[in-house]
Order: C-alpha cells, then sequence, then structure tokens
C-alpha cells in the first residue's frame, strides 16, 4: 500500500532510450533555436516567454517517457506531455478553430491513456509493481489470453498517440494550429513515443506471444501509409499535408517493426534485428526531416501569413534557402537516392524480399511481398504528393500579393532548417555508419543477440545466412550522380540562351490564373481513387437570364471516410443517449421523491441477488 | 572495368534503338520513314542549337536536364547487358535503379511546373500519377525474379542460366511497365504534340536546344535501360565472364526482338484515355503479383 | 389489546387522509392520527410504568397533536390558498393505492423480514404502511402543505415503528428526533412562506423551471 | 480538548453577528475563527491517533479525524472566500448588511452540524445532525430568494428529507436488529462488537434503507436530483461547501453502517450495491454533463460522478480501493471547492451562467482562469494533480479484483466526462473576452484561497505528507474492521 505513493524515479537508459532521446534532441534543438525568429514579432514578449517555457516543459516531459524505468512514472509523464502538448495547440487561444483542434486532441489522447492504463494495470496485477524488469518477469506467467488483451489494449493506447488509421483523425487537426517549431517537434518526436511505447511494452517487456500481432500491426500500418498519403495528395493546407504523410510515415516505421515482430515470432532473430533497423531507421529520419518540412512551411508561413498552397506560388525566388531546404526534404520524403528517406526505406524493402524469400508458408511470403507492394505504392504517390507541394509552393508565379511580397526569413530560422538539412544529407550518406549504431539499439530492444548481421563499409553490404549478398552504397552513388553532373557542366556547359516568355499558345497574356492548381494536380488521384475518397462536386450557376450565365462556380471535396462513418455516428449516439436521459431531470418534485420509492422498492425486491 | 565499357556501349546505340523501332512501324505503316541514325542527327541538331528559356523559370528548370541525363546514366551503370561478373556493381541493385529513374521523373516534373504555364502542370500531373502506378508494378515484377536469383542483385538475377514460367510471366509486366515508362503507346504518344493527350512531351514542352537533347538523350537510355532488363529477365544466359561475342550477338538480338514487339504494339493498338492507364498498369501490376506467386510455389 | 384499536385507528386516519380533498380536512385528519399515536403510547407507557415513555406521550400531545397542527392551519389561514389539495388521482385510486400498499407492506413484513411474535409483525406492518402512505401523500399531491403533511405522516409511522418494534427509541434520542421534526415543520413552513410570496401560489407541481 | 475547540469555535461564531455589526470584519473574524479550527483538526491529524470519546457522547477514531480534517479545510477555505464574496454582493446591492450577517449566522450553524457528524457517538445522533445541516443549509440555498433559488431550496429540502426518514427507518432496523441481541443503545462501537450475533436479514433490510436514505443525501443516482438545483442556486461559497463536504457527511454515515454490515452479512452484498450504485451515477452524470449548458450545474453534476467515483472505490474495496476511495473523498473535496470558486468569480464577472455566452476567461481574469483551467484538468483527472492517483488506486482494485466490466465502464464514462468538460470549459476559457470588458484584479484572500487550494491539489499528488498517509492507512484499517 504505501509502496504505492513513493514514486521511485529511476531512469533505465538502454540503448533503445539513448536512441529516443538523441531523436528528441536531435529535432528539438533546432526547432527551438528557429523559434527564436520564429515568434520574434508575431506575440508579446509574455506569450514568447510562455512559449519557451511550454517548449522546454515538452521536451523534458518527452525525455521522461522515453527514459523512466516505471510504468506508473511513465503515465504520469506520458500526461503530463499530452497535457503540455495541448496548451501548445491551443497556443493561438483567441480563434475557436485551435480550441476545437484542442478538444478533439486531447479527448482522442486520453481515451489511448486509458486504453494503456488498462493494459498496465492488468499487468501490474500479475507482477505487483510496476518496474519494467519485474513486469518483464512477469509477462511469463500471464496467461496467453491476458497478454492477447493487453496488446490490443496497448496498440489502441499507443496507436491513437502515433497515429496510425483508424485512430488518425486528431493529427491534421492538432499538427497545424500548433505554431511551426512546435508541429515540427510533435510531428518529428511526440507521435515516435507511440513507436517507443509499442516497441518497449510489446516488444521488450511483454514479448512477442503470438502470430497475428504482427500480422495485425503490418496490416494496420499498411492502410495507414495509403490513406495518409491519399489524404496527403488531396490536402491543400501544407501544415494538413505534413500532418497527414506523417500518418503515412508512422505507417512505414510500424512495417518495420510489425515485421520484426513477425520474425520474433518465427525466431528469425537476424531478420528480426534487420527489420527492426529498418523501422529504426526510418524513424529518426522520419524525424529529421518531417522537422524540416515543418520548419519549413513555418517560414512560409510567417513569410506569407497563407497556409493554403492555391494562394502560394514563385517563393523560391523571393527565398531561395527556405526553398532548396524544402526541396530537400521533400526529396529526402519521397525516397530519392541518395538521400536518407531512400536508405531506410530501401531497408525495408529488403526485410519485406527476404522476409518473402524465407517466410515458412506460401502465403506469409505472398503477403509480405503485398506489403513490399503497398510500401512501393505508397513512395509513388508520396514522390507525387510533394511536387505538388513543392510545385506549387514555391515554382512557377506568385497567386497572390502575399506571396509576391514574401521576402527570406530570419537568421536563426535559417540556422534551425540548415542544420536538419545537412542531417538529412549526412543520415543519407553515412548510412552504413548509422546501421552500425542501430544494430545494438535493435538488438537491445528485440532482447536477441544474432552475429548474423553482417556488413562491410562501403555503403554497407547485408549478408545473412539465408541470402546471398545484395550491395548498396549511398556515397559511391552520390559520387557518381555529382560527378556525371559536373561533368557535363564541363563538358558541355555555356550554350547560347534567351530568355523569353513562356509559350502561351498566343494567347496576349499568361496569368497565375492560367497555372494549374494543387486541386488540378491531384485530379488523376482524386479519380483514381475514387473508391476511397468519394468525391463529390458542387456546382452553382449566377445567370441573368436563363440564356446568359454570368458565373460558374465549381467546387469539389472528397468523404472523410473514417469521421462520417465511424466517429460521427458513436458520437451521435452518445448525444442521443444523452438528450433523452434529460427527461430524468424533468423538474417536478413528484417524480424525484417517487425516485426514491422506486429504488428502495427495486431494491427490495431483488434484495436477495446481492 | 569491362562493365564500365558494357554501359558506354549501350548509352552509345540507346538512340539508334529509338530510330530502330520509329523505322520498323514505318514500315509497318507502308512508309519509308527517316533512317535509324535519325535520332543522333536530331540530338546533334539541338545540342548546338541556342536555347530558350522562359523568364519565369528558376534555377530548378537550368539544373534538371543534366540531374535526368546523370540519374539514367546511373542506371545505365546498374544494368546488366552481356558480360556479368556477379556482384561485380557495388553502388546497388535493382531497387536503386528504379528509386534512380524516379529521381529523374521527379526534378523533370518540378522543372514542367517551373514554367508556370498550364501544359507543364498537366504534363507533371499526369507523368507523377502514371510512374506512380507504374512503380509497384515494376517492383513486383522484379521481386519475383529476384526472388528465383535468392538477391535482388540485378547481376545475380541475369545471370540465372534457366528460363522459368515466373520470369516470363516477370517479364511480360515488365515489359507494360515499360510501355508506361518510355511513353509509348498505348499510355502515351511521342509523335504528336496534342495538348489533351500528351504526357511526357508536355513536360519537355519549355524545353529547347542543349538542354531539350539532354532530356532526349537521358528518354532514350531510359528505354534501353528497360529493354536491357527485359531481355535478362526472360532469356538470363548472359555468360559470365569469357566469351563476349556470343554475349553480344545475343544481347543484340533480343534487344531488336523486344524493339520490333514494341513496334508492333505501337502499330496496333490505339491510345488509351489517361484514367484507362490505371486499369493498364493494374493489370501489369497483377501480373507481377502472378509471377510472385508463381516464383514461391517455385515453378 | 387496546394498542390494536389505536393501531386500527391510525390506518384508518392514514386512509381519510388519502381520501381528503381539502387542506382542512387532510390536517384535521393528521391531527386525529397524532391522537392515536398518543393514546397508543400513553396506554404502552401505562402498561410498562415507564417515565420515559410518559414524556414521550406528552411530547406527541403537544406537538403533533396540538402545536404542528395548529402551526399549519395558521398557514393556511394566513395564506388564504384555495381549499383543494391538487390530486394527481383521484381519491378512489388512491384509496385503493393505499390499500394495496398496506397490504405490500404486510406482504414485506411476512415474507422478509420474521418476527418473533406475531403482534409485532403485524404493529411493523401497520406502521410500515402508515410510512408508505404517508410517502404516497408526498408523490401524489400538488401543494407544498399537503406535501408536508406528507412527510409528518411517514415521521408517524417511523415513530409507530420504532415503538412496535422494540418499545421505543432510546429516550433522549426520541427527545432530539421530535425536536427535530418541529424543527424542519416550522423551516417548511417559513419556506412555503416565502414561495407563497414569490409565487402566489404553492402548487409545487408548477415549480419545474430547473431543469436538465 | 481540541476536538471541544473545533466544535467550539463555531458555535462561538454562530452568536458572533449578533455582536459584530460590520460584515467585512466578521468575515475576517470567521476566517480567522476557521483557521483556528483547521489548526485544531491538523494537531488531531499529527496527534498520534486512537479512540477517544470524551463525555460519552463523542467518538473520535482515524476515521472521523480524516472526516473532520477534510470539513475542517473546506470549511476554512469556504470562509475565506464569503469575504470578498459577501463584500461584494453587498457593495452590488444584491443583498443588504442584514441578511450578510444572517449569511454568516447560517454558515456557522451549517459547518457546526457537519462537525457534529463525524464527531456524535449515537448512531441516531448522526442522523439528527445529518437532517440538521439540510435545514441549515437550505436557507443558504434559497439565500438569494429568488424564484429559482427558492424552488431549488424546496426541492432540496423535501427529497433530502424524504430520504433522510429512509435512513431513520434504517436506523430503527438496526436498531431492533441489535437490540435483539442485547444492545439497547446506537452506539457504533457496540453494535459493532455485537453485529455477529446480528440477524442477517435484518441487517440486510436496514442497509438497504441506509444506503438509499443516506446515498440521497450524498447524492446518488437515481436519488441525485435535487444535487443539481441546490449546487448551483446555492450562494457560491455555500456550493463549494455542499459538494465538498455535506456529500461527505452522508459517505461517512454510510460508511459507518457498511463496516457494521460487513462484519454481518459479509463483505460481498454492500459492495455489490456500491459498484451498482456507483456506475449508474457515473453514467448518468456523464449523460448530464456532455448537454450541459450552465457552468455550476456542470460542476454539480461533476459531483455526482466524484461521488460515483468514491462509492465505485468502497465497491471494490480491498486495501487499495477502499485507501483510493477515502484519498478521493479529500481531492475531490480540495479541487471542487477551487472549481466552485473560479466558477463563482467568473459568473460574478459576466453577470451569466450559461456557458455559451461566456468566453475567454483566459484573458479577462489572468489569475482565475488560470487556477480553473489547472482545476479542470486536476477535476478531470490529469497527472500530476492528486484525483488522478486516486481515480487510478480505484482502478487498480477494480481491476486486481478481475472486475473488468466495472472498471471497463469506469474508464469509459470518465473519459467521456473528461470529454465533455474540456469541450465545456476551454471554449469558455479561451476564446476572445468581449471588448468591453476590462481585466479584473482578484481580492488578496480570494487569491490565497485559490492558492492555498492549489497547493493541496498539487502536493498531494506528488508528495503524499506521511501524517495524511497514515491518518488513511488506519481508516482503511477502521474499514476493513480489523
Amino acid at each position: 500500500m504505501e509502496n504505492f505513493f513513493d514514486i521511485r524515479l529511476s531512469f533505465l537508459f538502454d540503448p533503445l532510450a539513448v536512441f529516443f532521446l538523441f531523436v528528441i534532441s536531435l529535432v528539438s534543438l533546432p526547432s527551438a533555436i528557429y523559434s527564436i525568429g520564429y515568434l520574434a514579432g508575431k506575440y508579446s514578449p509574455r506569450k514568447i516567454a510562455y512559449a519557451w517555457l511550454l517548449l522546454t516543459a515538452f521536451i523534458i516531459s518527452m525525455a521522461f517517457v522515453v527514459s523512466v524505468n516505471n510504468a506508473l512514472v511513465f503515465l504520469i509523464a506520458w500526461e503530463i506531455m499530452s497535457l503540455v502538448s495541448y496548451f501548445l495547440v491551443v497556443f493561438d487561444s483567441r480563434e475557436e478553430k485551435s480550441i476545437q483542434a484542442g478538444v478533439i486532441y486531447l479527448v482522442m489522447t486520453h481515451v489511448g491513456t486509458a486504453f494503456i492504463m488498462a493494459g498496465f494495470l492488468i499487468m501490474h496485477k500479475y507482477a505487483n509493481s510496476f518496474d519494467f524488469i519485474s513486469l518483464k518477469q512477469a509477462s511469463i506467467i500471464m496467461p496467453s489470453g491476458v497478454k492477447n488483451i493487453i496488446f490490443l489494449f496497448l496498440l489502441i493506447g499507443f496507436g491513437t498517440k502515433a497515429g496510425i488509421v483508424p485512430f488518425h483523425i486528431w493529427l491534421p487537426y492538432a499538427h497545424p494550429r500548433a505554431p511551426s517549431h512546435i508541429s515540427s517537434i510533435m510531428s518529428g518526436v511526440m507521435i515516435k513515443t507511440g513507436i517507443y511505447g509499442i516497441i518497449r511494452f510489446v516488444i521488450f517487456i511483454l514479448g512477442v506471444d503470438s502470430m497475428w500481432w504482427g500480422n495485425l500491426i503490418l496490416v494496420l500500418s499498411g492502410v495507414s501509409c495509403l490513406v495518409g498519403v491519399i489524404y496527403a495528395l488531396m490536402e491543400h493546407d501544407i501544415k494538413k499535408l505534413l500532418a497527414y504523410s506523417s500518418i503515412e510515415n508512422i505507417g512505414i516505421i510500424l512495417l518495420g517493426v510489425g515485421s520484426s515482430m513477425v520474425f520474433l515470432k518465427l525466431n528469425m532473430p537476424g531478420l528480426a534485428v534487420f527489420s527492426l533497423i529498418a523501422g529504426l531507421y526510418h524513424l529518426i529520419n522520419h524525424a529529421i526531416f518531417k522537422g524540416l518540412l515543418f520548419l519549413c512551411a513555418g517560414s512560409v508561413y510567417s513569410a506569407t501569413g497563407i497556409r493554403d498552397i492555391e494562394k502560394l506560388g514563385g517563393l523560391i525566388k523571393k527565398m531561395p534557402l527556405t526553398a532548396f531546404s524544402f526541396l530537400i526534404g521533400a526529396m529526402a520524403i519521397s525516397a530519392l537516392p541518395p538521400l536518407n528517406g531512400f536508405v531506410s526505406e530501401w531497408l525495408t524493402l529488403q526485410a519485406f524480399f527476404i522476409a518473402s524469400l524465407t517466410g515458412y508458408t506460401a502465403g506469409l511470403k505472398i503477403f509480405f511481398s503485398l506489403c513490399a507492394a503497398i510500401l512501393a505504392l505508397t513512395g509513388g504517390l508520396t514522390a507525387a504528393c510533394f511536387v505538388k507541394a513543392f510545385g506549387m509552393v514555391f515554382l512557377a508565379m506568385p497567386r497572390g500579393k502575399s506571396s509576391e511580397l514574401a521576402c527570406e526569413v530570419s537568421l536563426s530560422m535559417k540556422i534551425g532548417m540548415l542544420f536538419l538539412v545537412f542531417f538529412t544529407i549526412a543520415l543519407g550518406l553515412g548510412a552504413g555508419v548509422v546501421f552500425k549504431l542501430l544494430e545494438v539499439v535493435a538488438k537491445s530492444a528485440a532482447g536477441v543477440d544474432v552475429g548474423s548481421v553482417k556488413f562491410s563499409l562501403n555503403g554497407f553490404m547485408f549478408l545473412s545466412g539465408q541470402v546471398n549478398s545484395i550491395s548498396l552504397s549511398t556515397p559511391l552513388v552520390a559520387l557518381i550522380l555529382g560527378a556525371v553532373i559536373i561533368g557535363i557542366y564541363l563538358g558541355c556547359g555555356g550554350s547560347k540562351i534567351r530568355k523569353y516568355n513562356t509559350w502561351d499558345c498566343g494567347y496576349y497574356k499568361l496569368e497565375p490564373r492560367n497555372e494549374y492548381t494543387g486541386t488540378g494536380f491531384s485530379k488523376p488521384f482524386r479519380i483514381a481513387f475514387n473508391f476511397f475518397l468519394i468525391p463529390y462536386t458542387r456546382t452553382e450557376k449566377l445567370r441573368k437570364s436563363f440564356y446568359y450565365i454570368k458565373s460558374f462556380k465549381y467546387e469539389t471535396f472528397t468523404t472523410p471516410v473514417f469521421k462520417k462513418y465511424m466517429y460521427y455516428p458513436l458520437i451521435g449516439m452518445i448525444f442521443t443517449t444523452a438528450k433523452f436521459m434529460r427527461r430524468l431531470q424533468s423538474g417536478s418534485i413528484h417524480m424525484y421523491i417517487s425516485y426514491i420509492f422506486i429504488t428502495i422498492l427495486m431494491l427490495i425486491i431483488f434484495m436477495n441477488r446481492f | 572495368m569491362i562493365i564500365y565499357v558494357e554501359s558506354l556501349f549501350i548509352i552509345i546505340i540507346a538512340p539508334m534503338v529509338s530510330g530502330i523501332i520509329t523505322k520498323v512501324k514505318n514500315n509497318l505503316r507502308m512508309r519509308i520513314g527517316p533512317g535509324v541514325f535519325q535520332p543522333y542527327h536530331n540530338l546533334i541538331k539541338l545540342f548546338y542549337k541556342e536555347e530558350v528559356i522562359s523568364d519565369k523559370t528558376s534555377w530548378i528548370f537550368r539544373v534538371t536536364p543534366s540531374i535526368v541525363l546523370a540519374s539514367v546514366i546511373l542506371a545505365a551503370l546498374l544494368t546488366p547487358v552481356f558480360t556479368i561478373t556477379p556482384y561485380a556493381r557495388h553502388i546497388g541493385d535493382f531497387l536503386l535503379l528504379i528509386f534512380i529513374l524516379s529521381l529523374g521523373k521527379f526534378f523533370l516534373a518540378l522543372a514542367a511546373l517551373d514554367a508556370g504555364s498550364s501544359f507543364g502542370g498537366m504534363g507533371s500531373s499526369r507523368e507523377m500519377f502514371i510512374s506512380s502506378l507504374a512503380e509497384p508494378a515494376a517492383i513486383l515484377s522484379i521481386f519475383a525474379v529476384s526472388l528465383n536469383a535468392g538477391t535482388t542483385d540485378l547481376g545475380a538475377i541475369s545471370s540465372l542460366h534457366a528460363v522459368k514460367l515466373s520470369s516470363v510471366v516477370a517479364g511480360l509486366s515488365l515489359l507494360m511497365v515499360a510501355i508506361a515508362e518510355t511513353s509509348r503507346m498505348p499510355i502515351d504518344n511521342q509523335e504528336t504534340h496534342l495538348e489533351l493527350t500528351m504526357i511526357h512531351e508536355a513536360m519537355a514542352l519549355e524545353y529547347s536546344g542543349r538542354s531539350l537533347a539532354f532530356i532526349e538523350l537521358a528518354s532514350h537510355i531510359k528505354q534501353i535501360v528497360f529493354f536491357s532488363l527485359i531481355a535478362n529477365i526472360l532469356f538470363p544466359f548472359v555468360v559470365s565472364g569469357g566469351n563476349i561475342i556470343f554475349g553480344i550477338t545475343i544481347y543484340i538480338l533480343e534487344i531488336l526482338v523486344i524493339s520490333a514487339m514494341v513496334s508492333f504494339i505501337e502499330v496496333g493498338v490505339a491510345k488509351m484515355r489517361l484514367f484507362r492507364a490505371v486499369d493498364f498498369l493494374a493489370f501489369s501490376f497483377v501480373i507481377g503479383l502472378a509471377a510472385i506467386v508463381i516464383s514461391i510455389m517455385g515453378a | 389489546m387496546s394498542v390494536y384499536i389505536f393501531l386500527i385507528g391510525i390506518i384508518i386516519m392514514s386512509y381519510s387522509m388519502v381520501t381528503a380533498k381539502r387542506m382542512t380536512s387532510l390536517i384535521a385528519s393528521f391531527r386525529m392520527q397524532s391522537l392515536f399515536l398518543f393514546l397508543a403510547t400513553f396506554f404502552m407507557a401505562m402498561k410498562e410504568k415507564s417515565a420515559e415513555l410518559y414524556v414521550v406521550a406528552g411530547l406527541l400531545l403537544l406537538l403533533k397533536v396540538i402545536l404542528i397542527p395548529k402551526f399549519l392551519s395558521n398557514i393556511v389561514k394566513k395564506i388564504k390558498m384555495e381549499e383543494d389539495i391538487g390530486l394527481f388521482l383521484n381519491p378512489l385510486v388512491s384509496l385503493l393505492a393505499a390499500v394495496f400498499l398496506t397490504y405490500l407492506s404486510y406482504i414485506f413484513t411476512t415474507r422478509v423480514i420474521i418476527f418473533g411474535s406475531d403482534a409485532q409483525a403485524l404493529s411493523f406492518s401497520a406502521s410500515l404502511s402508515v410510512t408508505m402512505i404517508g410517502l404516497f401523500i408526498m408523490i401524489f399531491r400538488m401543494k407544498a402543505l399537503s406535501q408536508v403533511i406528507g412527510f409528518l405522516v411517514m415521521e408517524n409511522g417511523l415513530f409507530l415503528v420504532a415503538s412496535a418494534v422494540s418499545g421505543g427509541m432510546p429516550f433522549f434520542v426520541e427527545i432530539v428526533i421530535f425536536m427535530d421534526v418541529f424543527v424542519s415543520v416550522v423551516i417548511f413552513g417559513i419556506f412555503i412562506y416565502r414561495i407563497n410570496k414569490l409565487f402566489t401560489h404553492i402548487d409545487v407541481s408548477k415549480l419545474n423551471t430547473l431543469r436538465r | 480538548m481540541n476536538i471541544l475547540l473545533i466544535l467550539i469555535i463555531p458555535f462561538i461564531l454562530v452568536i458572533l453577528p449578533s455582536v459584530v455589526k460590520k460584515p467585512k470584519t466578521l468575515g475576517v473574524l470567521n476566517a480567522v475563527g476557521y483557521l483556528f479550527v483547521l489548526l485544531c483538526s491538523l494537531w488531531l491529524v499529527l496527534k498520534p491517533g486512537g479512540i477517544v470519546s470524551p463525555f460519552k457522547f463523542f467518538y473520535i477514531d482515524e476515521l472521523s479525524v480524516f472526516f473532520i480534517f477534510t470539513i475542517s479545510i473546506v470549511t476554512f477555505s469556504a470562509a475565506l472566500f464569503s469575504i470578498d464574496y459577501i463584500e461584494r454582493d453587498i457593495s452590488n446591492l444584491l443583498i443588504s448588511r442584514n441578511k450578510a450577517r444572517a449569511y454568516y449566522t447560517f454558515f456557522n450553524i451549517f459547518s457546526l452540524s457537519m462537525f457534529f457528524v463525524p464527531m456524535v457517538k449515537n448512531l441516531a445522533l448522526v442522523w439528527v445532525a445529518i437532517e440538521m445541516t439540510t435545514l441549515a443549509s437550505a436557507f443558504l440555498v434559497g439565500f438569494y430568494n429568488t424564484k429559482l433559488s427558492i424552488e431549488a431550496a424546496w426541492k432540496y429540502i423535501m427529497v433530502c428529507s424524504v430520504g433522510i426518514i429512509f435512513a431513520l427507518f434504517g436506523t430503527i432496523v438496526f436498531y431492533y436488529a441489535s437490540s435483539a441481541v442485547g444492545v439497547k443503545n446506537l452506539n457504533w462501537a457496540d453494535m459493532v462488537s455485537a453485529s455477529h450475533g446480528m440477524d442477517k436479514n435484518l441487517v440486510k433490510i436496514a442497509f438497504l434503507f441506509i444506503l438509499v436514505g443516506y446515498g440521497t443525501k450524498a447524492g446518488l443516482a437515481p436519488m441525485h436530483t435535487w444535487l443539481p438545483d441546490a449546487h448551483s442556486q446555492a450562494i457560491s461559497p455555500i456550493s463549494a461547501l455542499l459538494s465538498g463536504v455535506l456529500l461527505k457527511t452522508a459517505i461517512y454515515a454510510i460508511l459507518r453502517f457498511t463496516i457494521i454490515t460487513n462484519k454481518c452479512v459479509g463483505v460481498d452484498f454492500s459492495s455489490k450495491l456500491f459498484i451498482i450504485f456507483a456506475l449508474v451515477s457515473l453514467g448518468v452524470s456523464a449523460g448530464f454533463i456532455i448537454i450541459q449548458k450552465q457552468m455550476k450545474r456542470l460542476l454539480a453534476y461533476s459531483s455526482i460522478e466524484h461521488v460515483g467515483v468514491i462509492f465505485l472505490g468502497f465497491g471494490f474495496g480491498g486495501a487499495i480501493g477502499l485507501y483510493g476511495a477515502l484519498f478521493h473523498v479529500l481531492n475531490h473535496a480540495v479541487t471542487k471547492s477551487l472549481m466552485f470558486f473560479g466558477a463563482a468569480n467568473i459568473i460574478k464577472k459576466y453577470k451569466k451562467d450559461n456557458m455559451n455566452m461566456i468566453r475567454g476567461v483566459i484573458s479577462s481574469m489572468p489569475f482565475t482562469g488560470a487556477m480553473f483551467i489547472l482545476g479542470m484538468f486536476a477535476l478531470t483527472g490529469m497527472p500530476p494533480f492528486s484525483i488522478f492517483f486516486s481515480e487510478f488506486l480505484i482502478l487498480t482494485a477494480g481491476l486486481g479484483r478481475g472486475l473488468y466490466l466495472a472498471s471497463g465502464l469506469y474508464l469509459f464514462f470518465i473519459a467521456l466526462i473528461f470529454g465533455g468538460i474540456l469541450f465545456h470549459f476551454s471554449k469558455v476559457l479561451f476564446g476572445s473576452k468581449p471588448d468591453s470588458m476590462e481585466i479584473t484584479k482578484e481580492g488578496v484572500s480570494a487569491k490565497i484561497v485559490f492558492i492555498f487550494l492549489f497547493i493541496l491539489m498539487a502536493v498531494l499528488g506528488l508528495a503524499m505528507p506521511g501524517f495524511l498517509n497514515k491518518i488513511i492507512v488506519s481508516s482503511v484499517a477502521i474499514l476493513e474492521g480489523a
């Protein structure tokens, strides 16, 4: 009883925790630097001080989450993290939208926490302690049915925070509302704590108990990939777009984690470690380039005050450095070699390949190759999505006054972005080293020790028992590309160049209005995926007479499937019950007294049931 | 060393393949048509022409041609041609090849948006659409073959020394992908510049002179890369080391056959609507999946 | 033996209260009931010759028979309310319900609580039914005053229960409870005045603005 | 001796208004008096306890001490808060100075009767004391003498009296059961010792009546109906008292009887009943909170919820559950009073209670706003505040006993209520304030109250003081009948 209340603040700095701490600091530092320039001018000094307070609290709480050694303390840190991030979401507290976003976010995450709590307490029932070690020991004596329940609870809980479909709806609300440096931390790191939870509590403590765990995670994450990227394609609020693509990337990360769970169950430790490495690698990569992209979006927003990409454009001339950073981020996220995103997706695909090569049953093999296909499709769609994003925001002519008058952001913001740009490239080229480091993390997390993952350092050469060798060397790729490009320039640069208008079919003048819009860009996808997006259009004609239509308005929408068919009905049900219950308090005292009478009567009648 | 020689070789003969295809097409249509070396003439002509660049454009527009060219050259380096010493290429495997091609596409699409004309936007949108659907199909089909080879290394794949049913099916799906990627009928039509239908040409619309030359060359190389892939997948008897003459002859034969097939298709079928392309690629995707299933079953 | 007569009297009175349509008759029959209660207690006191019971009986007479009814009828005069007490159920149905309640409490007593002596069971069930009828009045009569009377009837019933099952509570407890009841009735009265002042009626069934 | 002080000081304060005329000084004296009371009760807590019963009339063990402590905390803060509040009412000409004095009189009678409840030895007298609390507070509910407040007061007094009558009935049956085994006084200790011999059937019935009767007062659904009206219409410091401690006194009474019942018929009977009532209360409160429009009513319903949680803890039982429940009694008292004070300030400022018309509290009254939002999160069970821990303990007990359905429902309702409260209050707190409104500074006394309660709220969660832990543990022992 007493031991309930001395919450021993003990830490666990195993490689996993250290890795996550590193990720946190890696994204938080540049965001903090960035925020100097971002907040200045926009807010009053008091508000800025408040923002810094919240930022520090946020970082500290996240650090606690990933490093404590006690489930109860973990819960507390977890809730505090959610609370602080809520305050950050409603930072612009004047706007109804932020308030609504905050409510949605906090309610979702609270429900998730309830599930986590239940899971922990069921574990506690067997362990009689909240220490990770004793929980780990207790996991042996748990019956497998209970383990399944716990797994489901933890998956729902942490999945809500990580934003896997169908628990993702809070993400596109919350991330855009927060100040940009915070959105970068939220999307870059905070949602990763959900992944940390899954790795720590499911793989490390609970131990993978049955096959379907991994498979379920794989399916969910595959769905998250596709749903995330498709919604991102449809979106034209730049920060919302990034939020949706976070959902997709979480999916990719979990593809790695899930397959490693499957391998653990099949007891192929080498593969398990390999795919966990893939997952972790994509985790850190996503942290970096998503942070970068959010910072860039923030700079665009603070330069123009617009987040709608349909109204932006031509910024590459106004703010070249931001454009360059965004380009790097976009290339990385669409997995273009030799940047980091490519490496991690390559690893994940390799994991799937080897899985479909050496998986036990044919069904499993086919399943894994399907996962590979989904990943490939996601990659292609992401590329399209970010071509759209970059093209609409930075290229061609400005689509409005505010983007014409835009100018490059302040120094601190530049530093913040460049820092992350550097790491985006570094983690691409230094893949070999990173892989080596992550191997340690993955081994300790999976709790297995294998010699079967070897690699030599030119790029890296992955050899394992079952497969012949394959090789990939990002430095070499970069080298060759660079060499060829430079060669081309030296060989045949400097031809005569004449500047002239864009060709406009002889139309007398070319305006921004002629440009292709983001909506137009994504139209093929909207039609191709109409089975899921269920697009519908609304047209209205302003006509002078029956024959003369003055103007014609055409809007197109897509149906938010999960909200419409999953959440609205649920909420509606709750509200109808509440409204029905309202009659209980009818205001008539006679009724009230009769309640008492009826209650006592019922109790006496059913007395012997109690 | 030899591998770089052969890569150089395919880079050199790349335009000729297009020339051959055009020739065959024309002959099928009972025309004489230009000679097989016509593409070279075009390239040289463009190379020495003055460039006109839109004043709306940014540096993206300038660097794109060289990046595109570089990416396909790297792809050419990755491609097995006729002499394979397995794992000779420590650069990467087929996944890298696919992704490197998409690097080129990425930049081309950006450049198309850069000029701010609606054609460019149309082109890049459609290109990204097609390629995002084509990529998984390509990956699946090569996946199937790599399952046979036990590795994703192209060298190993193309020195399998046994025709398997799965690799044939995979080759078929890869052919469809190649048709889509090299912007041929029934997905795209290289010959016209009709606004409503063109895809690849629409992206290159703003380019002229030397840059255009680069882009054209790049598309030629890309095409031969795909052809050699198909060749070595369908007929993986590339000699390891030794007797190069035999290898070369076989390779050339294969390329000729494939280009003949392509030109037959081009003449034979009519262009699809853009959204029928989805079905086309989905079909190739399914075939690729079938290939995987077959190879897992062991055929 | 004589105690039973009074018991029956008490029950009859509660029935008459259920059927009453006018405030005055309601108060009068309450007074009668209290009187019967007093007599019952008085006889018990004579039987057991205990001073405490005499005192209790005296208090009963003082409070329940004299003071409280006087106070209530004063209220009736003061606020010159119209006479009827506002029925949700007409007298006949109410009567049936009351009889049913008596039956119910009898069942309850005999089935659920098993008493040592039959007499105890009888008196217990009687007193319980009185309580229930009091509650019935509170529920099914609209006027504030009738609710107060219902409350008092319930209290009577309880007193009866106490004395029936175990010869009354400890003495000082009884006293304190009496005081308490008296105070509460006074306070009820005050509130009835206020209600009348604010709403110009004491029909509490119309007091239903506070909802949800 | 200090036990008597705890009773004497309020008694003196009852008479005081007839002597001191100036409301301000009266309020200050009041606050000082209750400060002394708080110190006395603190001393009680600190002093290694054991059972004391002066005059054979009182009976005070750790359980009573715990409740006395809770009551004294809330009464002190209410008294302190009243100074400002009443002053402002007078200056707004809402009440006359005489009425203010009447307020203090009733305030003291009310708290005096509440202090009586956990002290007296005789269970019938416990009943009397609780009835007295009803009567005293009825005037405070109907204090403003408006139509609504009078209606609320009438409902309050009537419904509670009926409930109380049932409680008396239960008490009598208990008395009968105990007198059958020769204990002819209603002293709790004697009844406990005699409880083994009692007729199980009788005890069960008696307990049912006790539960319904005192449950009405404690605000268990479906007997809770008086509660939202009374809490929302009462003058705000009193609302805090009502939901902070009045409900708890009723709970105390139920606990005393529960101990006897458990000894007699076993734990299962009472725990089943508790769990059922608790879940009903949680459900009802959740439903009403979601669709609520008025701030104080919402808080009232949340009191119903928390009473439900407390009973759930007692129902789940076991050392952990009981500990959690008792701890929750204290936490809820503290947090809810803070919330009511905050609501009082807000309503005074905006002159309206409808949450759809109140916006931008944070910007219009920063201190109260900050306190209110923190209080909101404390109330909805967010760490690091204390309520999180008590609710967590209760959940632990539930899952520990393997009552998965009950625990699941508990979690579900808690989450619902969290959503509802967050939804309503975040709209009230944030947003932009009406332009005409200027920023206010709260009075010193009010600030002290807020900070005092806030510190309790935060400290109890993170660092449970040892003496309090000890008192709760030993009261748990009493509840377990050891």
